[in-house]
């Protein structure tokens, strides 16, 4: 039996009348790579959001390697060891690419000098070329606007990673050179992943289990293969009901 | 804790920087014939340049637009200037207990205001209010009545002197300090993080950084030296007053480091210093003549920066920079 | 020193009344740019000074009373505000704040310069207005100009709310103000509701100069009064509409009669810039906040 | 946040302070080095054709700079602007039709300026700049009280005469020595009023019983205020209170308000321009009607500008003032004429208390070239010069623009004999009516639409 990184038990999310995340709950096991998909709208980024401290659940507790974190502020939780990446990339556009992923080392490392040194060897993990390296923020492509962004939360040395749309915008070379990161990540840094994903092709390849949410609510979970075949799902996908 | 490429916390550099920039600002009253008026002005705008440099912190790297540099440095100036009128006490006691009222005041203001998560153009109404409130307070206890500092011929005890040169090096020194204190937050865990936030306040939070304490750390910082500032400034102008709570002089400081460019430290001291000249020099040529004349120019020279070149005078100095191979490290 | 005659009191209370509807009006203008086209304007209180001294010397001119310059300084106004925008405003869209506020703060320091070098720091009035004269309502007195200021403000404002509720700009505009990138893609020009917003915006500001000439004078600084407290008021209103001005004005209005009446009239702004305080900290998407 | 601070004290550290402590060391090695050959610290001389030095070959003085500090920028430059434009007419009129300083063979005046600006430190620093770049020995300045504080600090120092335009009592309390005051202080304002109401009540058969004082909180407002209080009292009125506000405040109801509330028989209000002019149109838009109003300080209500403002609301509002444009005197009538010729209007508070400062300076010099032929410039000279004057309307041009007519200083620097004459407005017009009224002018007291008293 694995051990439990994170387990969201009974959690509530409403905004005003709409029930964004309605009595959710599911485990993440060490080490693996969690898909988390769903239609547009089915409370995916909230319930990131509940994990991660920017809001508190209306209802029901988190816990994080049997520790409650409900409630917790982001900055305490990223202590805890839950980092992030964000939908639309948060870049620091008048900070070079180095010193951007130098604020996420300094969570672990107080010491400027170390830490960049840190966050030089996390750059070269993710790939990301030495002449990029003192680019701005603003200087840069999307992808590697995404593998900062992933270097940033890496830096931050986090146990669990929870990954929001990472995929979205990319042409299908630069999937593929994400997935390997993403990879090479839960292989040699032996981080456990949450992948919220749109694109089906990458993140049914990508993970090794998947949790399927529909307005608010799990409505399914399993390999990538079974959750394909659940009619559940492909009811959820294909819109019997309007969205 | 100094690393063989750092002096004082500081790069090389920019600590050689420092002492050559102190060491040309040293001669300058020398160069101006010890003449009491171009040493005043001198003074003056060291004084202004120091106060951009300060706000740099909170502004500039913390990216709030902070407008109450001169509640800071008017709570340093009532304080210190009372305290010597009415009990006699010296400034270099004043100003210690000035600088504590003003951390106090903005720690009882910058807790709360960042706590709820103020920012923005709140965060900037927010300090203009509070210059007018802390104004209208001593207003209250003191009323309108004015205070004149006591005068003495020289008088390092009392630090009241007939004549500049003893505040202008003073100054000289506390511009070196803030600016020693501007690069060593650069260099710092606490740059990064301003920094950081700065550029984006929920994403700084996801990597970790308590943006409240942070924020209060660069208010605390920025208080500190800009009532130490204030207190320096009473002893030159001698009088005490509601006035001192000038709501103007905080957002021309403001203005100052926008127009230097955000996060530089260099820009704002630049921009004080020139800015600073420009209007004095307006003021004596045209602004006679047509009043306000001078403001004018100002507010059009704010506008064309900010319309045509947000980077400010930073992005001048860059490009300085990149031209000139040995300042590049 | 306290104490508080309750007829005082009172009286303070309905000129406080009279005073907040005039306060909504100048709000107004600002709380329809800012909250439609996320500007920040800084220099909103100085297009009221303009105003001021505009109707100053349309009615000592034609000689008129200052109300009816409104006719004329309103679309004027207008035309102004849409100048300005094209002119400044429209380069600084989606800027940081900071850099709005520098370029606000730089059009507040030209106006209220320009003001000073035009008209010299001497204030300016209009010696004679029509509604001069108190009216008595029981121990109660009213200054007719002040019950014409807020009659006429209330007006405007209702009209401003069936504007924006009722044709089809006001729903381009709320459209807009919702999400630019939905309008735009609903058909809606952006860039026109832009600066239509904005010449009406600064068009209020003239009609609430108008009003205030009646009782009151123009000095290049009267910009200062009036922009800090737009702000208090759009704070607290929060961009709750028309309603939400309305109210906070009102608010405003109470607590600086109160704070007048109980401590001293030193102590206005006093009250006024706490309750700003306290607000932004405990309600800070205003007391009749959307977003 | 230890470890965000630390000072991280080193050997580099200590070298680093050396440098700096070196570098001071240095600029004041420098400063002294330069200072002896050059000593430019008293600038008694006033031209490069003087010398203060007691040296036996009597220098030929032809020129003497007279520098004017006055706001001509900001919020107050309204009086700048007025007193510069005085201040340029007197001195034509002493160089050309009174032939210059006759003691010292026809030495012309020459006016230097500076503007003060808005805040004590530009104040101080264009004092510094007309000392350094001019040695005037005399200057004039600076208005507002902040300002001519500012001022005085650095004429103090300099040994420079500094003859105050502005008011405030406290100005004279700081024990300078080179300070000189012809106008009269803030607190005589307040009296003056009190003075003039009292003796209206009287002359009528009229009991002033109550009374509410009122100003603006400035400094200037508040000395105004305090010396109508003490006045006040001593006539035995009931003070049923004392109301301080902002001069820039949005709305005057309030205050106007609590006037009707109180029912005061007179109200003694020092205003400024702004508040002036919004506070009588309140009082007429909320129909209040006291025996009399009565303005103290000189700003607002009777003045041209108030006046074209307010309309018809500042009828018969009364104002103290400093200088007397209505006196009936040869010279005081000449210079009010040329005035208005060269400038279109009527000269008010700052430019009268110029006339008569610049004109008292005239008799200073010429005194103090009869009493000290060798060194007349001299600021303990000078000062013992000033002293010395004993003006009236017979012996003097400045005591004829002067509103009691005598001109005499105390030993700190205020006038004996100071007093200001009251302004009414009367069919929208300013009318001098006390303490000698102008031709053909009654004051109108009390105010026709009081309704008591019978």
């Amino acid at each position: 039996m694995p051990k439990t990184v994170l387990r969201v038990v009974d959690v509530v999310k409403r905004f005003g009348g709409i029930v964004a995340v309605d009595h959710m709950s599911m485990e993440v096991y060490e080490n693996e790579i969690l898909g988390l998909i769903g239609p547009n709208g089915a409370g995916k980024t909230t319930l990131f959001n509940c994990i991660t401290g920017v809001y508190r659940p209306d209802e029901g507790d988190v816990y994080f390697m049997d520790e409650k974190i409900t409630g917790l502020p982001p900055h305490v939780i990223i202590q805890k060891g839950i980092a992030r990446t964000w939908q639309k990339v948060r870049p620091f556009k008048k900070l070079t690419v180095l010193d951007a992923v130098t604020v996420g080392a300094l969570l672990r490392i107080p010491d400027v000098d170390s830490a960049q040194e840190k966050a030089k060897e996390v750059l070269e993990f993710v790939g990301i070329e030495k002449e990029k390296w003192s680019r701005l923020g603003s200087e840069i492509t999307l992808i590697e606007h995404k593998l900062v962004d992933l270097a940033r939360a890496l830096a931050t040395e986090p146990k669990l990673l929870l990954l929001d749309e990472v995929a979205a915008g990319l042409r299908p070379h630069e999937m593929d050179r994400l997935a390997k990161v993403l990879l090479r990540i839960r292989d040699e840094k032996k981080i456990t992943m949450i992948v919220v994903e749109h694109v089906m092709r990458f993140v049914m390849g990508l993970s090794d289990r998947i949790v399927v949410m529909h307005q608010g609510r799990k409505i399914a979970e399993g390999s990538p293969q079974q959750v394909a075949s659940d009619p559940k799902v492909i009811e959820a996908y294909l819109g019997t009901k309007p969205l | 804790m100094a690393k063989p490429n750092k002096i004082l916390g500081i790069p090389r550099r920019n600590f050689y920087g420092i002492i050559v920039f102190a060491l040309i600002l040293s001669t300058v009253p020398a160069l101006l014939r010890f003449n009491t008026y171009y040493v005043y002005l001198a003074t003056d705008i060291i004084l202004i340049a120091s106060l951009v440099a300060a706000w740099n912190i909170i502004g500039g790297y913390a990216g709030q637009l902070d407008l109450a540099a001169s509640a800071y440095m008017a709570l340093g100036a009532v304080v210190t200037g009372n305290l010597l009128a009415f009990y006699g006490l010296t400034p270099w006691l004043g100003i210690p207990i000035g600088v504590l009222i003003a951390l106090g005041v903005a720690v009882a203001v910058g807790y709360p205001t960042f706590r709820f998560g103020i920012k923005e153009v709140w965060y900037a109404l927010l300090t203009a209010a509070l210059v007018v409130i802390l104004s209208r307070i001593y207003w209250l206890i003191y009323g309108s009545t004015e205070t004149y500092l006591p005068t003495y011929e020289w008088s390092w005890f009392y630090l009241r002197f007939n004549r500049y040169e003893p505040f202008y090096y003073m100054l000289v020194v506390m511009l070196a300090i803030v600016l020693w204190i501007n690069y060593r937050i650069r260099h710092s865990k606490l740059g990064y993080y301003l920094n950081a936030i700065r550029e984006d306040e929920l994403a700084a939070e996801a990597l970790g950084i308590d943006v409240r304490r942070y924020k209060l750390y660069a208010l605390m910082i920025y208080a500190t030296l800009a009532s130490i500032i204030g207190g320096i400034y009473v002893c030159i102008t001698g009088v005490v007053g509601y006035r001192n709570f000038d709501p103007w002089l905080g957002i021309t400081t403001a203005v100052m480091g926008i127009v230097g460019g955000l996060g530089s430290v260099e820009g704002a001291v630049m921009s004080g210093m020139i800015l600073r000249t420009l209007e004095d020099y307006l003021r004596g040529t045209i602004g006679s003549q047509y009043p306000g004349s001078h403001l004018l120019v100002y507010g059009i020279i704010l506008i064309v920066v900010g319309v045509l070149k947000p980077e400010g005078l930073a992005s001048l100095i860059e490009y300085v920079k990149k031209r000139i191979p040995w300042l590049k490290s | 020193m306290i104490s508080v005659e309750p007829m005082l009191l009172v009286q303070n209370i309905v000129n406080g009344v009279f005073m907040g509807l005039i306060y909504s009006l100048v709000a107004l203008g600002l709380a329809l740019i800012f909250g439609v086209m996320d500007i920040i304007n800084f220099a909103h209180g100085d297009f009221v000074m303009i105003g001021a001294y505009l109707t100053f010397l349309l009615a000592t001119t034609l000689l008129v009373d200052p109300t009816l310059t409104a006719f004329i300084t309103m679309p004027l106004f207008f035309v102004i505000g849409v100048a300005v925008y094209k002119g400044i405003i429209e380069r600084v869209l989606g800027a940081e704040p900071l850099i709005q506020i520098a370029v606000t703060v730089g059009l507040l320091m030209v106006l209220r310069n320009l003001a000073l070098m035009i008209f010299k720091a001497e204030p300016r009035g209009v010696p004679f207005t029509v509604f001069g004269f108190p009216i008595n309502v029981g121990p109660i007195t009213i200054a007719a100009s002040r019950l014409v200021a807020g009659i006429v403000s209330l007006v405007a404002l209702f009209l401003v709310h069936m504007l924006l509720t009722r044709t089809k700009w006001g729903i381009a505009m709320r459209a807009t103000a919702d999400d630019r990138e939905v309008a735009e893609l609903m058909g809606i020009n952006v860039k026109k509701v832009y600066a239509v917003t904005f010449g009406l915006g600064i068009s209020l500001t003239a009609l609430a100069a108008a009003l205030i000439m009646t009782f009151s004078r123009a000095d290049p600084y009267l910009g200062l009064l009036y922009g800090l407290l737009s702000w208090v008021i759009v704070a607290m209103g929060g961009l709750g509409g028309v309603i939400g001005v309305l109210a906070s004005g009102l608010i405003i209005g109470v607590i600086e009669a109160i704070g007048i009446s109980v401590v001293s009239a030193g102590a206005r702004e006093l009250f006024i810039y706490l309750t700003f305080f306290l607000i932004l900290w405990f309600r800070p998407r205003g007391l009749f906040g959307r977003r | 946040m230890p470890a965000i601070l630390n000072l991280g004290i080193s050997k580099t550290a200590s070298i680093a302070i050396a440098i700096i402590v070196i570098v001071i060391i240095i600029g004041i090695a420098a400063y002294y080095a330069t200072q002896q050959p050059a000593a430019p610290t008293t600038p008694t001389s006033p031209s490069p054709t003087t010398s203060p030095s007691p040296t036996p070959t009597k220098p030929k003085i032809t020129e003497i700079k007279i520098g004017l500090i006055e706001p001509l920028t900001g919020t107050h430059a309204v009086f700048g602007q007025e007193a510069k434009q005085a201040a340029e007419l007197i001195i034509d009129i002493i160089n050309n039709e009174l032939g210059g300083i006759k003691n010292l063979g026809g030495a012309k005046l020459k006016l230097v300026v500076a503007d003060a600006g808005e805040t004590p430190e530009s104040a101080k620093l264009a004092a510094e700049k007309l000392i350094a770049e001019e040695h005037p020995p005399i200057i004039l300045g600076a208005y507002i009280s902040r300002l001519t504080a500012a001022v005085a600090e650095v004429t103090e120092r300099e040994k420079v005469i500094l003859i105050m335009d502005g008011l405030v009592d406290s100005l004279t309390e700081q024990g300078w020595k080179y300070v000189f005051r012809a106008a009269p202080k803030a607190s005589a304002h307040g009296k003056s009023a009190v003075e003039f109401v009292m003796e209206m009540a009287k002359k009528k058969g009229l009991e002033i019983k109550t009374a509410v004082v009122m100003n603006e909180d400035s400094i200037f407002g508040h000395y105004v205020a305090q010396g109508a209080i003490l006045k006040l009292k001593e006539y035995g009125v009931k003070i049923l209170d004392h109301i301080e506000y902002p001069y820039d405040i949005a709305d005057a109801t309030p205050l106007v308000s609590k006037l009707k509330e109180l029912n005061p028989d007179i109200v003694i209000s020092v205003p400024y321009f702004h508040d002036a002019v919004l506070i009588a149109k309140t009082i007429k838009a909320m129909g209040f009607h006291p025996m009399f109003i009565a303005g103290a300080g000189a700003c607002g209500y009777t003045d041209p500008e108030s006046i074209k403002a307010a309309g018809e609301a500042v009828e018969w509002y009364t104002n103290t003032y400093s200088y007397n444009p209505a006196r009936p005197t040869e010279w005081n009538k000449k210079i009010v004429e040329e005035f208005k010729k060269r400038y279109g209007k009527l000269p008010t508070e700052a430019a009268g208390i110029v006339f008569y400062s610049l004109m008292v300076v005239k008799e200073a010099l010429e005194k103090a070239a009869e009493m000290y032929p060798d060194d007349p410039l001299n600021p303990d000279h000078l000062r013992e010069a000033f002293l010395a004057l004993d003006l009236n309307d017979n012996n003097s041009i400045a005591a004829q623009l002067y509103p009691t007519g005598r001109i005499k200083f105390a030993p700190n620097g205020d006038n004996l004999y100071a007093g200001t004459a009251i302004i009414q407005v009367i069919n929208g017009e300013p009318h001098v009516v006390w303490p000698d009224p102008e031709p053909g002018i009654e004051p109108v007291f009390p105010r026709p639409d009081w309704k008591g008293g019978g």
